[in-house]
């Protein structure tokens, strides 16, 4: 086997090393009814070649979404990430170092975190930022713990404009921890009246802008009302590109900001690994979940970084810890900040721009459509259509098998809101062209003529 | 060569990304326009690349040698399994784009799950958790759903002091009550210990197994069935479950969850802390409680499942969602890339192999270091405890650190707590003998320069990393976590 | 521009730390009127996406080997190269290094290319082997001319089994140095009579075994009666996976070993790069082109590898070298002997033999074919079909239109030689499934019917 | 720690690739079956991947700094070139594939072909020499062939004694003599001594411009009339083609042949040695000569021709082949997307920021290091003299080697031979203004610390790399070029 070292030569000597007659001697232990005697019932082993084409065959019966109009975002967007990128975190110092328990020998992982720390506390304009949660949809819960844990309350807020799935799994991950909700129905418009909702019994609330819907939601008044009540402001993004161009949360008074990285560095792979972006307070850095990277000193007194406040973490605090992680997106991340040293201010602010253009000229050419109402005011890249009376996600079937990728559906995500069912929710990034956006807006006229 | 930080030397005009921004549009963005600048600065590519680059060769990793850390697994990445993570028919494949344009991708996760349910022998798989310690939580929350759909609130939740700090640390995520199980002294679970601790408040054990000193618990079915009778149930966490596939299916010894961290047993890249997956597969009992979105097996028939209103269509109460989308793919395709090169053959081979090494590095070491339980059969790890460097004046972490000049990684230290000063090494199945003999020839010599006094080599150690031994304390003190621009210098001082 | 660090202001103070107004200042020796002033009449700057897109869209228009049953050898063989051998030369220290004239800071490359000398030499049983050339035919054409300056001598005799274009490259190379030649017609079922041919006026015969028509030939007489008139053998391999199975030329008594290496670790790539093999007798060492790696000593004593034997190369002998190469073929060379430790004798025993099984196979189904002949008596992954009177290229042109490429015509590439027309010369590898091979049998069975 | 050789720690029995050899067959070998082992030791992948990871960090490469190799340019290579070399639709396209089944192969090299043109400004291009030297072989090979169907036979070939090697290698091969044009004071090439050393036996002058002085001959028109005049031809070596482009176009300064590195100039990476590509555009006059296969231009269309009889149909008469397909693809496609990235606009500014960066190197240094021609503005690289080390007990090479201790790769030395103990600099626009500041401030330390007489600094450099300084003589006297396998020790020692 390509991929084990031992000869069978070398298994016989180091049994005679070790001092018995058969490997089975080292597992005796396992109950002798327990023991596999048989293979177990699976295919045998096969040469690269066999696996390649395995799975070869496999990705071929999916779309990509570079060989088609793509419109589809909710949470993961299709960017072009520079070659470089792939390049620099598949290094072997990167790609097969583990969590960077010794610092001595792993200055290349911490350093990283360290800028990656500092660009998401300066792109977020708060003040300190952890080394990553698995994805947004989890950080946005580890959030609502923490909010638990800070205000020792446990009620929390949450806006109709949160992505659906994401109220899905603060909902799962705190319900069984005994939090309560107070959730707010689905809110395409922006409308909803989400400060009459907070109370002195509320741990926090809940506000994603750009909402799932697209729509740009002022945050200062949410803010100033949850400050008066002693509640943590939680803003959630899903498209870290939109930073590029929109007030961030931090300075509109969020206490926690947690979003989804994916779309810097990181390819859409079917839903992950993905990277979750946490940022918050100063004062609250004691209560934060995740690992943290600080800065320290060598023996020699050279500038070095170290994993530090491990005091809140699980493999020291046990029971005590602010939270369960341990594996989390080290190499998301790396993808993450590589990209935004890539971009720096310029680049990244051109390339909100760009998306930002590609989503107002193709909103431009689909309101146009007898059928199709834009819901949106304001937006980023993403907006909503309601294709007045149609199953939306029929429609999108429909596109689909024209080679067109319309959109999401909201019903499918969110299965159990009203008056969902003709509702489609649009994205546009800067890989999209002017032919993809013409297919798109004839398809759709067609399909709803 | 010292290597800046990027805030050092990036400008925030430079950017190695050319972007064409069109300029013929209105811009739609109402009040919401950022108006302060970010302070982002950027690298040309070039210098990008020398940065990240320079910043890598300040690492040790798997691809450069031995990496003994017990516990962690880190054995060889294949990267034939990096290259098919790539495939543009997987890595550019949105988490909603309509089922019929994702067969693959469904039947993929389909498959992966089998190749699970068949070596853990168990009824059904959740795929959606995305590492080791959100599976544990995954599967101890199919257990408190599955103990509220039996009308019971039970309190507490078993853990062994051995057990890794995840274990603990989720139960108290779930708001339950951790009671430890003291070892006996072998290092294992005594089972008598266990059922003096049940009683109907208990609402599950969580036992590793092979346990973190290296050991299969042997009782490990009287365990279980005191737990099952006790109306508890046996959550195992899976982190060694790379010792024993194709020796043993936990299916077999009683456990009802079980998380598997795909990325420890089936070889995904560490990648600096991640990301892992972290699939639980569940017993019949607890299978109808698996979160969305899940596969159904029936046969030979999988069914992908997306809402709960699916899943009550087939009986099933799923207890939530663990995450927006599917789980980790691309470890999915990595992990079933892994499994189809081994086959069954070389899975069980692995396994032997992965112990029969940690076994040749404690025969090759007994005489030397001092073994906890004595100088009897591990499994696919081998845990000494300081007692050797007794009167040395070398402590554990600095015997540790003195590795890392002789070009190691050093193995786990201070873990499992159940002993003192514990060194924890695990070679797994990827070293060769010659790398095994000149590992343990490395620690014996080490050892007796430790036992003849050298003790300089140690207290001082790292002498030859990047950086020597870094103040920990003083990080933790008062934290600096992000960069800060340091105020201008004063107009003379400039001149 | 992404590629370029300076910024404007960077530029304008350089300017003036240099104490000149402007750019142009510094081409001022440019004459006047060649200046440019106007910019070249080719398309602006394009980002990443774009040009990804651009190139993309070109080699959509081609037909990858790998989606096709693929039978086309020829001097190019398609195999299956392992994972790791792509991401180990693509790392930046192998990848952005130059020719290791620092040995200090170069024993990577340096080690790897006497590993590599070495596997060439043990393959080919020679005494030793230079560090690449570029490709099999040249590194030919240079055998060719190094028979010359060894024996004084300037008539070649060239096999009619020899690749048509190496043939073509060696007369080019050497006739304009003034060398002639004896070339015999084509061969395809290895029945010439070459020892007739050399005589004492002779430098050197060249053989190519297996030929290309993949004849095994042998070359002990050649090479006796080669001695016997103080001439020297040249063997020609294309096929390099050959020598896993069968008699090195080595052994058979070849003064001079030549081929192409392609096969191991690098890709089809459309006809390059490729990396050409050159090995020889220890007493010629002196009179060989191309670059030699050699084993030393530092100033601590420690073993260490240097470029060496320099005094052959254009950089230190100029008009006296014995060959003007310069940059090699490193990186495909690199890519070769990672391939081969990969699989060892071991594995490289069971590729050869993976390939001859292939081609036994295909051959067996395809000479049972009404109108097919199969020309050889033995063979090893390649053999030639006579397809009785009809014309091999066009038949070939129909299969591709199947899907199938089914093998290389002789006269597309050989144009002169006579009798050729029918000839269909084909190669079959370890990629080869039985659908693929029973897919070829079936099409050219229609095709012929 | 040391890295093995693979000889040393493989063994002939391993593996690291799993193969499935059919069994149901009946070998058609004949009596050519090899006997004799071939002694191939093998490595499992784990191995294999430590092996060459190992080796590889033992390395100096661009991406991890400066790499002031003058006449090298070692410039940054962008990733995406290497992306796109692994297109499928490239990579893996056989060069014998019937050419319906490879349009846009046979496309890409006529869109690269066109941009070479409009570049250079000349007629034809002939695209598959495989490296610089192979270009000028082809170049030169077309000016023989051209003078043969002119029916002449000419004797001499001029070079600058500031030439490349290559170029009196290269004529040599093709039997010419070679006549040495000394240099004028100013480094650059008297159009009276070319005229002087002119006759009806010349066929060629090969001159390099920007010439390896780091000069532009500014006399190139003078001297290319001359030429001319005399019937000989013009072939230029285009290896600083690099310093002009977008500036200057070598077709309107009279070139008849120049060969292109594509690697140098348009950035492919360089491998350890190659591999690079070296196409050859021609004038008018030599364009019906090109080797087959070529693309022939005919206004907007492009025609892709295999063989001399297709040449004919057309009238042209190529000189032969120069290997056996069409040249380098891969380093085709590299070019392209490098030149599709930059644009005409980006083409120019990288030769302009090479020349700004090289000039304010000499700006940095003039008055610390020697400059053999003064002062004055150069090209792209920037040529130092030794007479600055006068009496310092340092030689050039003392000084580069302890640039390695100061983390940079030494610049080019002794070369040209034009002036004594050469220093050749060259940048490339790959680099930062800080980058710059930094090795002149390394460079100023050095040549200080030099001239302080701090010679043990230089004569025992490097310390601080993988190997101290490596002793080539010994290894030319008695050249060890194989590993062989040592004496099995005597059975007593092994006991």
């Amino acid at each position: 086997m390509r991929y084990l070292p031992l000869s069978d030569q070398d298994r016989a000597d180091m049994l005679a090393r070790i001092g018995i007659g058969s490997i089975d001697d080292l597992f005796a232990d396992i109950p002798e009814a327990a023991r596999l005697t048989a293979p177990m019932d699976l295919p045998r082993r096969k040469s690269e070649l066999e696996v390649e084409r395995h799975l070869s065959r496999l990705a071929a019966q999916n779309v990509p979404a570079s060989s088609v109009p793509f419109f589809i975002g909710g949470g993961a967007y299709k960017h072009h990430v520079p070659a470089t990128v792939d390049h620099l975190i598949q290094r072997s110092e990167f790609l097969t170092s583990y969590t960077p328990y010794q610092p001595e020998i792993t200055q290349g992982t911490l350093q990283a975190l360290f800028e990656f720390q500092t660009q998401i506390a300066n792109l977020t304009a708060m003040d300190v930022a952890n080394a990553s949660m698995y994805d947004g949809s989890t950080a946005a819960a580890e959030a609502v713990l923490m909010a638990h844990r800070v205000t020792k309350r446990n009620k929390a807020v949450i806006s109709g404009g949160l992505h659906p799935h994401y109220r899905a799994v603060i909902r799962t991950m705190s319900e069984l921890a005994d939090d309560t909700f107070d959730i707010l129905p689905a809110d395409p418009t922006g409308a909803e009246d989400i400060l009459s909702r907070i109370d002195n019994e509320t741990s926090c609330v809940v506000v994603q802008s750009p909402s799932f819907f697209g729509q740009l939601i002022d945050l200062k008044p949410i803010a100033e009302k949850a400050h008066e009540c002693g509640v943590l402001l939680i803003a959630v993004f899903t498209e870290v590109v939109s930073l590029g161009l929109i007030e961030p949360a931090g300075t509109q008074g969020a206490d926690i900001v947690v979003g989804e990285g994916q779309s810097l560095g990181n390819p859409l792979t079917f839903g992950g690994p993905y990277v979750g972006l946490f940022a918050t307070r100063q004062k609250y850095i004691r209560q934060m979940p995740g690992r943290l990277c600080g800065e320290t000193v060598d023996a020699d007194g050279k500038r070095g970084f170290v994993l530090t406040l491990s005091t809140r973490e699980q493999h020291i605090r046990r029971e005590k810890a602010t939270s369960n992680i341990c594996t989390n997106a080290g190499l998301c991340q790396l993808a993450f900040t590589i990209h935004m040293t890539l971009l720096g201010q310029t680049g990244f602010e051109q390339l909100a721009m760009a998306n930002h253009a590609a989503a107002v000229k193709l909103a431009g050419m689909l309101e146009g459509i007898d059928g199709v109402e834009l819901l949106n005011e304001t937006f980023f890249n993403e907006f909503t259509l309601r294709l007045k009376g149609k199953d939306a996600e029929a429609i999108v079937d429909t596109l689909a098998d024209k080679g067109i990728m319309a959109g999401v559906p909201v019903k499918r995500i969110d299965p159990v809101s009203k008056d969902v069912e003709d509702l489609l929710v649009v994205a546009a990034t800067e890989i999209n062209t002017d032919e993809d956006r013409a297919a798109y807006a004839a398809a759709l006229k067609e399909v709803l003529a | 060569i010292e290597e800046p930080l990027i805030f050092e030397t990036g400008r925030n005009d430079v950017t190695g990304v050319d972007i064409d921004v069109p300029l013929d549009f209105k811009p739609r963005l109402g009040s919401h326009r950022r108006e302060a600048p970010i302070d982002l600065p950027g690298l040309s590519e070039p210098e990008a690349m020398r940065h990240y680059v320079r910043l890598s060769q300040k690492n040790y990793a798997i691809d450069m040698g031995l990496y003994p850390l017990g516990s962690c697994t880190m054995k060889h990445n294949p990267r034939l399994n990096e290259k098919m993570a790539r495939l543009p028919g997987f890595a550019d494949v949105h988490p909603l784009q309509p089922l019929s344009t994702v067969k693959g991708a469904v039947e993929l996760i389909a498959q992966l799950g089998r190749w699970l349910l068949v070596t853990t022998g168990m009824a059904s798989v959740a795929m959606s958790p995305k590492a080791g310690a959100h599976g544990e939580l995954c599967g101890m929350m199919a257990i408190k759903a599955a103990l509220k759909a039996r009308g019971e609130s039970r309190s507490k939740v078993l853990v062994p002091e051995s057990a890794h700090g995840t274990n603990p640390a989720t139960a108290a995520l779930l708001g339950y009550k951790v009671v430890t199980i003291p070892a006996r002294e072998d290092g294992t679970v005594d089972p008598a210990s266990v059922r003096e601790l049940l009683d109907d408040q208990v609402a599950a054990i969580m036992l590793t197994n092979p346990n973190t000193c290296g050991l299969f618990e042997r009782d490990i079915k009287e365990i279980a069935d005191a737990v099952h009778e006790a109306g508890a149930y046996f959550y195992c966490d899976g982190a060694n479950f790379n010792a024993i596939v194709g020796k043993a299916k936990p299916g077999e010894l009683g456990v009802d969850a079980m998380h598997i961290n795909l990325h420890k047993t089936f070889s995904t890249p560490h990648g600096g802390g991640g990301p892992g997956a972290g699939p639980v597969v569940l017993s019949d009992k607890l299978a109808p409680f698996a979160p969305v979105p899940y596969v159904r097996f029936e046969g030979e028939t999988a069914e992908f499942i997306e809402t709960r209103a699916e899943a009550k269509e087939h009986g099933d109460t799923p207890f939530g969602r663990m995450t927006a989308f599917h789980g980790q793919m691309g470890m999915f395709i990595r992990a079933l890339s892994f499994m189809l090169s081994h086959g069954c053959d070389g899975l069980k081979q692995a396994s032997e192999d992965a112990v029969l090494n940690a076994n040749y590095i404690r025969v090759g070491l007994a005489d030397l270091m001092s073994l906890p339980f004595g100088n009897r059969p591990n499994m696919h790890e081998v845990l000494f405890d300081d007692s050797f460097l007794k009167d040395t004046g070398v402590t554990t972490l600095d015997f540790a650190k003195a590795m890392i000049d002789e070009g190691y990684h050093p193995m786990t230290m201070y873990f499992p707590l159940v002993v003192h000063g514990a060194l924890l090494i695990e070679p797994t199945e990827s070293e060769s003998l010659a790398s095994l003999d000149l590992f343990i020839a490395t620690l014996r010599d080490l050892v007796m320069s430790a036992k003849k006094g050298e003790t300089e080599r140690f207290t001082g150690a790292p002498y030859h990393s990047p950086r020597r031994r870094l103040d920990e304390t003083a990080a933790a003190r008062k934290p600096i976590l992000k960069w800060v621009r340091p105020e201008p210098a004063s107009v003379e001082a400039a001149e």
